[in-house]
């Protein structure tokens, strides 16, 4: 086992692969040269060679467009959005095009093409350097979403990904690159698009969450264990496919489910596991089902103050684990 | 063809074939069976488009988009592609005699249109042919204007990396060069200097919008030089300057990178079945367009050259009526798809 | 009184607020001499000049920025996206930009800009004419999403649209534009943006709904009602702000909700109003919170086959208010 | 100014302002004033960019980037701009001079990159100077790249509605000419003549990619034909060219339609303050360019024609830094905004 950070992890992850199958290859701005902008190419160009590691120009739409032809010819590109809020301009690519290739051609094309997206914030990104974009993503049939939240998961994730024959979107929040070090095992291993994780069992409340905000969760947990509370987080690991039964079950036991993310609360994930829950474990449930997420504006202001804001925390994530288990 | 040449639509575009009569018999690749292989085409072409038309008015086939005064662009295009033999083609939705010449039956067309179990392109989950039809090498995802153009650059990328020779055709209207991604495409196309040929159908309209209201300048081929490739504008009523046109494009393309051609052509019905285009189009300037109909010029041309006799024009017509009929009838016969499909290969591995 | 259908109210409302108000404009494909692809501005360009009815490039990024560019001078334009499907070029415009400007520019800024978009399914148009893509807009704080189900809300919320100062997306179901006539009164009028509309009381079950399928609820209701099964069907008319109170004053009452749209359903509007209900309506409920909504698959499929499988129907709607009656 | 001009960064910058001593004395529409202003701008302006740099790295600035090698294209345009009286900017996120020099304070300036109360754009919801600054008629909503582009190009449309005179002046870079929506704006603009200027501020790169893997062509002027309307290139070293091409292109613009400026700039700095442009630059080639300095050359250049003193500019310098000192210290003890106001001015109407 050694010891990496999310960058890491990503980083290898992309190295194993590329060296596995040569039909595997990285696009992007400035994805050659610069090694990405949160280097996750770093030296890559050195290695594979600049059509591999392929510098395109600034135009999202046609670099989505393009990986999507090249993965018609049977390649399997890994198009980098530079920051999650520039992925805007390239989603009819992604919405319109990519997710419904398969189905809208009866079966006679896939897609295998992973879209690495660093998105989030908390890292002073302000309002165009932070947005979390999953929602749009996880309403799109024929898409798969994946939130990896340690560098374990991220490598796993990220060659199950690659390997995927069908589009995958891979969300790698960013104040996690360098900030969440972890354990990542030496030999090979990929880790299943679709299981959710119990990064902690608990009895008395539910807790679901991804990437960054899944971190918060777990510090929230420790602390109310010292008021006796004891808190289940469940990571989601990957948002579509969700793993409605690991959710279900948890809820049904522990009859209070709290779902915390860093997105907008109104039409967040966090409202597809609400209804979820009212529906399949509607007989279990002994409160109200909560959601601790962003508030609805735009994302994270620039200002510390105002960012400092808008970010679910360990505290606040652990008083309304409180407040619910108190219910 | 001259790079820049001006519109020349203007021109007569019975003229262009006159290169046969006075120059060599036959442009370079063709023997004169190809020509009478692709008048029977165009007979047949036409002849199910106008049926399928007729089909909509009777409440049988939702939506149509007619390819008449597209024929000869579409066809002699397709038959360079075809002497090459290795070329992939990225059409749009008024490419039927692309589609069709490229292989389909009129049966199989003919479900496509009403939506019937056995539609080759997509299961009729999309409009009539979309999707793909990847034994005859043609993709086309979707409908959105121009979202074809970086996918085709893509798969010429693809290609590249792969070792192949193939040569990617992507087709496209005047309406598309006004999209953004267009711009894209053809930027990329040109930095990697891609085997793609970007061939343009400019009927002159983007459903009701006239060419000036799109662009200021008269040829969409002008804007091949900000790229750094070659631009050409063609007669594309006249199929035998826009198979030699892509002959050399083709060659082009494999050589040395992306070309742009742009065929003038005219759309002679309305935008598709749901348009009227009285609201906005002269019919006088109309009526003289049909003057250079493809479908009547070509075939009389050939008979003019003694290429064909005007009794193997007639038989092709018949034959087309009788292929038409059988298409129709056993495409309304045929049952649509289960209703129990709809989930299937929403992912890889999933359904039948 | 004068009876009218959905687009002949669209029309009316549109000529109105362009007399009205001579910075009001519309801009789109084929809006001029065609009147548009669905007649919306038939007969405008004659009399508003082409300056006013401006026909645009196919290009719907520009589109929506041009418009967005207009509104910061002062003028109050009204694109139009031809329809829905072809929304996506032009979505970082209206999510990235249009809805931030107020919010990014600390109040200096304010876009006035009703972005007109014919939506759905059931009119054969396949995976490329039939989307629903209000669950984006209803995601992204800072815009307002308005949903009218009949010509009267048609005409009043689209007149109140193109007054307010914020950037509304203003969503028409394209298979109401002709299926759908009503009354409208001759005089001036507006409808607030907002406020949901009960267009049925009961007191079994709750149903919510908005656009073409409310209709198909309010059939299912007077279906139930010959089993003496009383449902009360709420007409969201808004979807953002959404009518949090009406919805949840109907729940409280009823104990029971099932939500209905025409969109899919994993991270619809269902999942918010689910979610809503769950925490706030939560000790009222007795039944599991129910959705009838588009299957997860991209859209209406062209085979007529597929569409109706895909379709919520008055049926379908009936068994399932008739399912959580009994509950 | 020569339409479709070579690269002329190869030649010397200095000698462009030789047309001062060479030919009329100054420039149309400037006096010897101007020109001082200037240069006191351009120093001031220099001073601020290395202290906030220097900030960054104390870990008070998060995010900057660098006007540093911009500064004659972005000062000498504005000049253009001022002297004309009636012109709106869209600027993008590299031209601080622009922004300072429009008007506001090294102290508003400060409070804004260190994201404090106050802060003059967008009351530090956004990355430094990004929002809009109306008092001095200046818009950028956002930093993603090229979408200013469409905006600009609908606030001049608004302005034709409205029968203002007003020409729209459209800043960017060299790396959002591969957008789709720049190839969409400049259309939308050419098809109606829109008094909108374009003003491509092109340093070689977008980030680490430089142009050769941006473009095929050498100057992105050349595009401009495609579109139906001029394209220029100049030395955007060179401050007093930068202003005569903008002084023509706001005329044009106004009589004509939208009009296209390349100014061949250099990018003395990485990308911003989060980059490390050693991974990707010729430290030999930066040095190089670093001999043509705008902020070292200009005041030389009006020392030399007489129209500053050494000294003059000697206190240009030390003003600066003391208005840098003071502007820093402001900000450093201003207060950040409060966190209740985060959800004021979601919707028009709401908050203070
Ligand atoms: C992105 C997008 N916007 C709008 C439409 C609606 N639409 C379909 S075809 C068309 C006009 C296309 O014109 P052109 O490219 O010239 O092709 P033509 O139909 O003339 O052959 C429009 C606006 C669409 N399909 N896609
Ligand atoms: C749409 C979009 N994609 C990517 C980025 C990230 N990014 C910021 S600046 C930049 C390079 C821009 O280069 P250029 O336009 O030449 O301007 P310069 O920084 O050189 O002045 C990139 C890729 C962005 N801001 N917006
Ligand atoms: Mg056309
Ligand atoms: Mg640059």
């Amino acid at each position: 086992m050694a010891e990496m950070t999310v960058i890491e992890a990503v980083r290898s992850a992309l190295r194993e692969e590329m060296e596995r199958d040569d039909r595997v290859f990285v696009m992007g701005e400035d994805v050659g040269q610069r090694g990405g902008v949160f280097l996750a190419t770093q030296g890559f160009i050195e290695d594979f060679g600049p059509q591999r590691v392929m510098d395109t120009p600034l135009a999202e739409a046609s670099i989505m467009g393009i990986a999507l032809g090249a993965a018609f010819r049977g390649m399997r590109p890994i198009p980098e959005v530079q920051f999650s809020d520039f992925v805007w301009p390239s989603v009819n690519q992604l919405i319109g095009e990519a997710a419904r290739v398969h189905y809208g051609t009866n079966g006679a094309l896939k897609v295998p093409m992973t879209v690495r997206i660093p998105y989030g914030g908390g890292i002073r990104g302000g309002l165009y350097h932070s947005q979390n974009v999953e929602a749009l993503f996880f309403h799109t049939p024929g898409l798969m979403v994946v939130t990896p939240s340690t560098p374990y998961e991220a490598k796993g994730l990220l060659k199950s990904a690659i390997r995927d024959d069908n589009p995958v979107i891979f969300l790698e929040h960013k104040k996690t690159y360098r900030l969440v070090r972890g354990e990542v095992p030496d030999e090979e291993y990929t880790l299943p698009i679709g299981p959710a994780d119990i990064k902690r069992a608990g009895s008395d409340v539910t807790v679901v969450s991804y990437g960054l905000a899944m971190h918060y969760c777990l510090a929230a947990a420790a602390t109310v264990a010292e008021d006796g509370i004891s808190a289940e987080v469940v990571d989601l690991r990957t948002l579509k496919p969700l793993d409605t039964a690991t959710i279900l079950q948890s809820v049904r036991k522990t009859g209070k489910l709290l779902v915390v993310h860093e997105d907008n609360v109104s039409g967040g994930i966090g409202a597809e596991i609400a209804a979820l829950a009212a529906n399949e474990a509607f007989d279990y449930l002994d409160a109200p089902i909560a959601r601790l997420c962003g508030p609805d504006v735009p994302t994270m202001p620039f200002a510390q103050t105002l960012e400092d804001a808008y970010m679910p925390s360990p505290e606040t994530i652990a008083a309304e684990v409180l407040r619910l288990a108190a219910y | 063809m001259t790079q820049a040449q001006a519109n020349v639509t203007d021109a007569e575009p019975g003229i262009a074939i006159a290169g046969i009569k006075d120059g060599p018999p036959l442009p370079e690749g063709l023997v004169a069976a190809d020509l009478v292989e692709v008048c029977r085409q165009m007979i047949l072409v036409r002849a199910m488009d106008e049926r399928i038309w007729m089909m909509n008015r009777q409440g049988k086939v939702p939506i149509a988009a007619s390819c008449q005064g597209h024929e000869a662009s579409q066809l002699g295009s397709l038959l360079a592609a075809q002497k090459d033999g290795d070329c992939f083609l990225f059409p749009y939705y008024r490419d039927l005699a692309i589609k069709m010449a490229a292989g389909l039956t009129p049966r199989q067309v003919m479900l496509s249109f009403m939506g019937k179990e056995g539609e080759p392109y997509s299961g009729a989950r999309q409009f009539p042919l979309q999707g793909a039809d990847l034994p005859r090498r043609i993709i086309q995802i979707s409908n959105v204007v121009a979202a074809g153009l970086t996918q085709s650059v893509g798969y010429a990328l693809g290609c590249k990396m792969a070792g192949d020779a193939t040569v990617t055709l992507c087709y496209f209207g005047d309406g598309a060069t006004s999209q953004g991604e267009t711009h894209e495409a053809m930027n990329f196309a040109a930095i990697h200097k891609l085997p793609v040929l970007f061939i343009c159908e400019n009927n002159k309209y983007a459903i009701s919008t006239p060419q000036e209201s799109q662009m200021v300048v008269s040829d969409v081929a002008a804007r091949a030089e900000g790229y750094g490739f070659p631009g050409f504008v063609i007669d594309g009523l006249d199929t035998i300057a826009c198979y030699e046109a892509t002959r050399q494009g083709i060659e082009h393309a494999r050589k040395a990178g992306p070309a742009l051609i742009e065929m003038k052509v005219e759309r002679f019905m309305p935008h598709t079945t749901d348009d009227d285009d009285r609201r906005y189009r002269d019919r006088d300037a109309l009526d003289a367009a049909r003057h250079y109909d493809p479908v009547s010029v070509f075939p009389a041309q050939l008979v003019e050259r003694g290429i064909v006799t005007p009794e193997e024009v007639d038989a092709f017509r018949e034959e087309a009526q009788q292929q038409v009929n059988d298409a129709t009838d056993f495409a309304d016969a045929a049952a649509p798809p289960d209703a129990a499909t709809i989930y299937d290969h929403l992912y890889v591995g999933e359904g039948a």
